[in-house]
């Protein structure tokens, strides 16, 4: 039982400025909950807050029900995770796990017990007697990851901890986090600025924008029903395309005005459309690369929701093709099939799923159908 | 990179750069060697002839018979030895506050330390003096080895807190979150790590006081029992006739220590310096 | 992270600790600068009072007035200024060779250099002396410049190769596509780069030469009008009594120079010193 | 007009250390050529010895139809970009940029022009008097881009310039130096351990391992028809599958059995592998993620050909979804449509695209269908 609840936390530096203003979020037991957003949005400021490394300037943080606001950093019963491994270079592996314990005068045997079981769950038992350097980059993210299980602390935190890594590595390590929360079952609160590892290994997703909650949500839900403009243009890749545009109503029908066409919005949202968004004209209309067609394979569309385009790079993927295209002033991607033969400075005319578009308010970027 | 030197032309002039500049920075050590081994007539006729007509051991010989070669060989050890232990232990201290905590007038602390690297040499010793006599030090190993203290900490405390910087916070906070206090981290992370900069260190104030002559001789005026072996040897520099080759044997014997401690830390010790200004 | 420091105990305690080593550093700075204020007879009955009775700034007048002291300053100017400059010039050529060529014998001339740091200084002055003799360069500028420059090298090139050693390769590589030749390299390169080795090298052989006093003395012994600045306000200091006031004026006077160029320089200097050692 | 060509090029260091071994390619005028391959396969060196920074062992170097094995570095007229940027950092971004011109004796107005230009094209022109250490990650790439192009050199040389920049940012600069070689129709060559770059970029694609080339060829062709069972789990993200297998013969159909379950090849197959791969019985069927199907969606799915297998872990990805199964022996990737509901522990029937498998010996790794 580790429930991490902030209410209303602030973190205001000396100068004033101000690092995370009023968030408030409740990680559940077991969660495995990802804060994410670019880089000074604030999410390692709160993730330090939690650890006891930066006092908190307002607000309340209870973990299990206790405010600990107040209670020193060794004695909150939490581990950390660091970006940069913070391990200890003169210490060998076992000793760098077994510091910790160490510290807590752990008698000698349980100690060794508790390194032993960490280092087998992690595939380390082969280097313990080693020093930090002589080991890889993976195995010493490992190594910190041991350094915090061993200590079986009520709430895990991770700072970015994949981002010295390579790719192929990133990958694997995403996959052995997970795992590794699904054995333990224990709270894990997880910073990163890769929207990637948020979508792939987190339970929930609370996205950090200017100090700020912009959405607390599950992978998907972020990605289907995003609350801003700026939650759907971080989550995914390709990132999601806009347009700026004017909501008219002609003849009992709603069309979206942009530079150089016009679009017939559908009969579902126009009507949601009334229900969050009314009287707002100004709008920015939001379309994922996957939900861009090319005119050719979708006959049925009718020809004043075409946007006419010309392919400015192709990037092959291998099971799929990215196209960056030129609309007007627009730049939009789109993600075709493999299969589809196009070279750059060609015509193409790009259909949009309608059903799938996002409308967003131009000044707020608050999201418009629901 | 490391050019491989393809052009001969290139190669020769970079090595006559090499030996010109070699030769003169070990010419005093050769002299030195080669002179312990002649005799006092050969020395008067061909000081500058590097190779002795015979190679006289008994020049060592007497030198550590009659120079009471044993005893200022101890003094200067106990001095060398308390010296480099006070230098690491205050100077490590003083430069892990500085370096990681924050408190009112750190930086001006700092620069008053590092001031006090700039006082002239001379300009230390006559207050030094007066102050020791006052405090009835003057003569006694503790009157010498407090300045001599004092003279290794400013530099000593600019190379730790050089190192202490670059010393990664998360490390500290990593050791806070696994139940360290703040002595503990200097204890048990800091002192530790440091391990290039104590032999750096060590290696130096060794080297400085071991050599150093001035201060022991006039705080041990009148305790010549006291004296450190640098001092001790110069008992054959006289006012107008020098006996060289039992003055360069006892300093060739002096020279040892100091080589075999350089030997044994110098893999300890620092390979580069930075000033976090080339990455661009 | 640099701790707050929340609790006041430690704090005080860190305070307590800096305060005495402070104090410990900075003592003969203060005393210098409180003698030079006072008149004779008050620093024979109240040497470890502090604070003047009255301020006498005519010490300084007496001293400038008495002492020679332009001659002697411009000296002091000559010597120094010439010494930083061969310094920087030879250590620096010497350490590019020796941390981006390879050749033969690359390691061992190396460890040649540094091995010349660790030769007892009273060890290197009597072969130096017999030699300037044979070369005629006793009682001569150049005489006194030459072992200057020579006692300075080793821990500059130390400090040099320590810094061109973490200039990446690829930056030569660049500007060797870019057309620079080896020369062009060291000179648009390397040299501009090392700014803060340059200023530290400045730094500690300009307040090493400015502060020399034993080997100035031998050197000039028979050319009284070529004493640098130390060995020439030593007038003050008699065998039995010493005219502390005034010798602490010129002291005070001396220190001023090395004060200005430390201001100018240190913020060119190197920040830290790293081992490589601390990744992990 | 600048074709670069290596006859036999080898690279052996002293120590008897083989870097590159008898590396043959042709490299075309204006083509965008791609070296890529794990770190250590000799694709740096092979770079270094075009450039000049590394003297060829044996075989020749032709630029131009000339061969300059002998000419040193700078008379080659390359220019070269570098992976930690080597800017110059005491100098402003005009004079980083003007550096070779000024060494070259260009008239001072000349320069002016040629850097002018080049920060137009770059949008550097507002940072012209800063020193490189005030400029972002991107920025600093853009200055090592643009000494490069003020020289109008010959031919261009990437050694991984994207590697040390951010992944949004890696995607932003994989375009602009996509629409630099359209605009410049100049020769590069290009060197990165990132397929995703290689795909998208390159012109053609040179795949190195262990100091060989295995394949070179059009992205898509690489993808599509990897020569060796390299270069097929090099190239693709997330990477091909695996299974080691015996191909077997009964009743004049043929199968390829392995741990724990039995497919049958398709006639086609049968027919290509009798052409490619006679006698071979030890084989590695590959299959790409994307043609892996959950059986539900295959309803005509011959019961023999299902592999039984458990979800492991669930990698929501936006757009799609990977998943990572584990089929008795194996861990196989599957990628499927978003809108697939699983759950890991759950267990499920895959289908593989039997059209589109891959066969390789498995010995030598030789791809054995044509």
């Amino acid at each position: 039982m580790a429930e991490v609840i902030l209410k209303n936390v602030s973190k205001i530096y000396p100068g004033g400025y101000c690092a995370v203003q009023d968030i408030s979020m409740e990680i559940r037991d077991k969660e495995f909950m990802i804060l994410v957003g670019p880089s000074g949005c604030g999410k390692s400021t709160t993730l330090r807050m939690i650890a006891g490394l930066e006092s908190i300037s307002s607000g309340d943080l209870l973990i299990d029900g206790k405010r600990v606001n107040d209670v020193p950093a060794m004695d909150r019963d939490i581990a950390m995770v660091f970006q940069n491994y913070a391990l200890y270079p003169h210490m060998t592996i076992f000793d760098n796990m077994a510091f910790s314990l160490h510290m807590r005068k752990y008698p000698k045997a349980e100690i060794k017990k508790r390194v032993e079981e960490a280092a087998e769950i992690l595939g380390l038992t082969a280097v313990l007697d080693r020093k930090p350097k002589s080991l890889s980059g993976g195995q010493r993210q490992r190594v910190a990851v041991g350094r915090a299980i061993v200590r079986k602390p009520k709430v895990f935190l991770f700072d970015e901890p994949l981002s010295n890594l390579d790719a192929a590595l990133r990958v694997q390590m995403r996959a052995e986090l997970s795992n590794l929360h699904h054995r333990l079952q224990t709270t894990m609160i997880y910073v990163t600025h890769d929207q990637v590892e948020a979508m792939t290994m987190g339970d929930r997703i609370a996205v950090l924008h200017k100090a700020r909650i912009q959405q607390i949500d599950r992978p998907m839900a972020l990605y289907d029903r995003p609350a801003s403009q700026f939650v759907a243009g971080f989550i995914g890749s390709p990132a999601m395309n806009f347009f700026r545009g004017r909501i008219k109503e002609v003849n009992n029908e709603m069309f979206l005005e942009s530079d150089g066409f016009s679009l017939k919005l559908l009969p579902q949202t126009r009507d949601s459309l009334a229900r969050g968004g009314q009287n707002v004209t100004d709008v920015m209309l939001g379309i994922r690369p996957e939900d861009v067609y090319d005119k050719l394979f979708i006959p049925a569309a009718e020809d004043r929701n075409v946007l006419p385009a010309t392919v400015d790079l192709v990037e092959p993927m291998g099971a799929e093709i990215f196209l960056r295209l030129r609309c007007g002033a627009y730049s939009i991607t789109a993600r075709m099939r493999k299969d589809v033969t196009v070279t750059v400075g060609q015509d193409m005319d790009l259909v949009l799923d309608m059903k799938r578009i996002h409308l967003f308010e131009a000044d707020s970027g608050r999201a418009l159908l629901s | 990179m490391r050019y491989k030197i393809e052009n001969f032309i290139r190669g020769a002039m970079s090595h006559i750069l090499l030996w010109m500049v070699s030769i003169v920075c070990l010419f005093p050590l050769v002299w030195m060697l080669s002179t312990s081994f002649k005799r006092m007539d050969e020395v008067n006729t061909s000081v500058l002839t590097f190779w002795p007509k015979e190679f006289r051991f008994d020049n060592y010989v007497t030198v550590i018979r009659e120079a009471h070669f044993g005893q200022y060989f101890m003094n200067s050890v106990f001095y060398t030895s308390l010296t480099v232990l006070g230098v690491l232990t205050f100077a490590s201290m003083a430069a892990f506050v500085f370096s990681k905590f924050k408190f009112p007038g750190d930086r001006l602390f700092f620069y008053l330390f590092i001031g006090s690297m700039m006082i002239p040499i001379p300009g230390a010793f006559i207050p030094l003096f007066i102050l020791l006599i006052k405090l009835n030090l003057v003569n006694t190993r503790l009157g010498l080895i407090l300045p001599y203290i004092n003279s290794g900490l400013a530099f000593a405390i600019y190379l730790f807190k050089g190192f202490f910087d670059e010393i990664p916070n998360e490390l500290l906070e990593a050791a806070e979150l696994d139940g360290c206090t703040k002595w503990k981290v200097y204890r048990m992370i800091m002192i530790p790590l440091a391990k290039p900069i104590l032999a750096t260190v060590s290696i130096f104030t060794a080297m400085a006081i071991w050599n150093e002559y001035l201060l022991a001789l006039v705080i041990m005026i009148s305790r010549p029992v006291l004296f450190p072996l640098q001092v001790g040897i110069m008992k054959f520099q006289g006012v107008h006739i020098t006996d060289y080759p039992h003055l360069m044997a006892g300093m060739g014997l002096a020279t040892i220590p100091i080589l075999v401690i350089y030997l044994l830390l110098q893999r300890f010790m620092i390979k580069g310096v930075t000033a976090g200004a080339i990455k661009g």
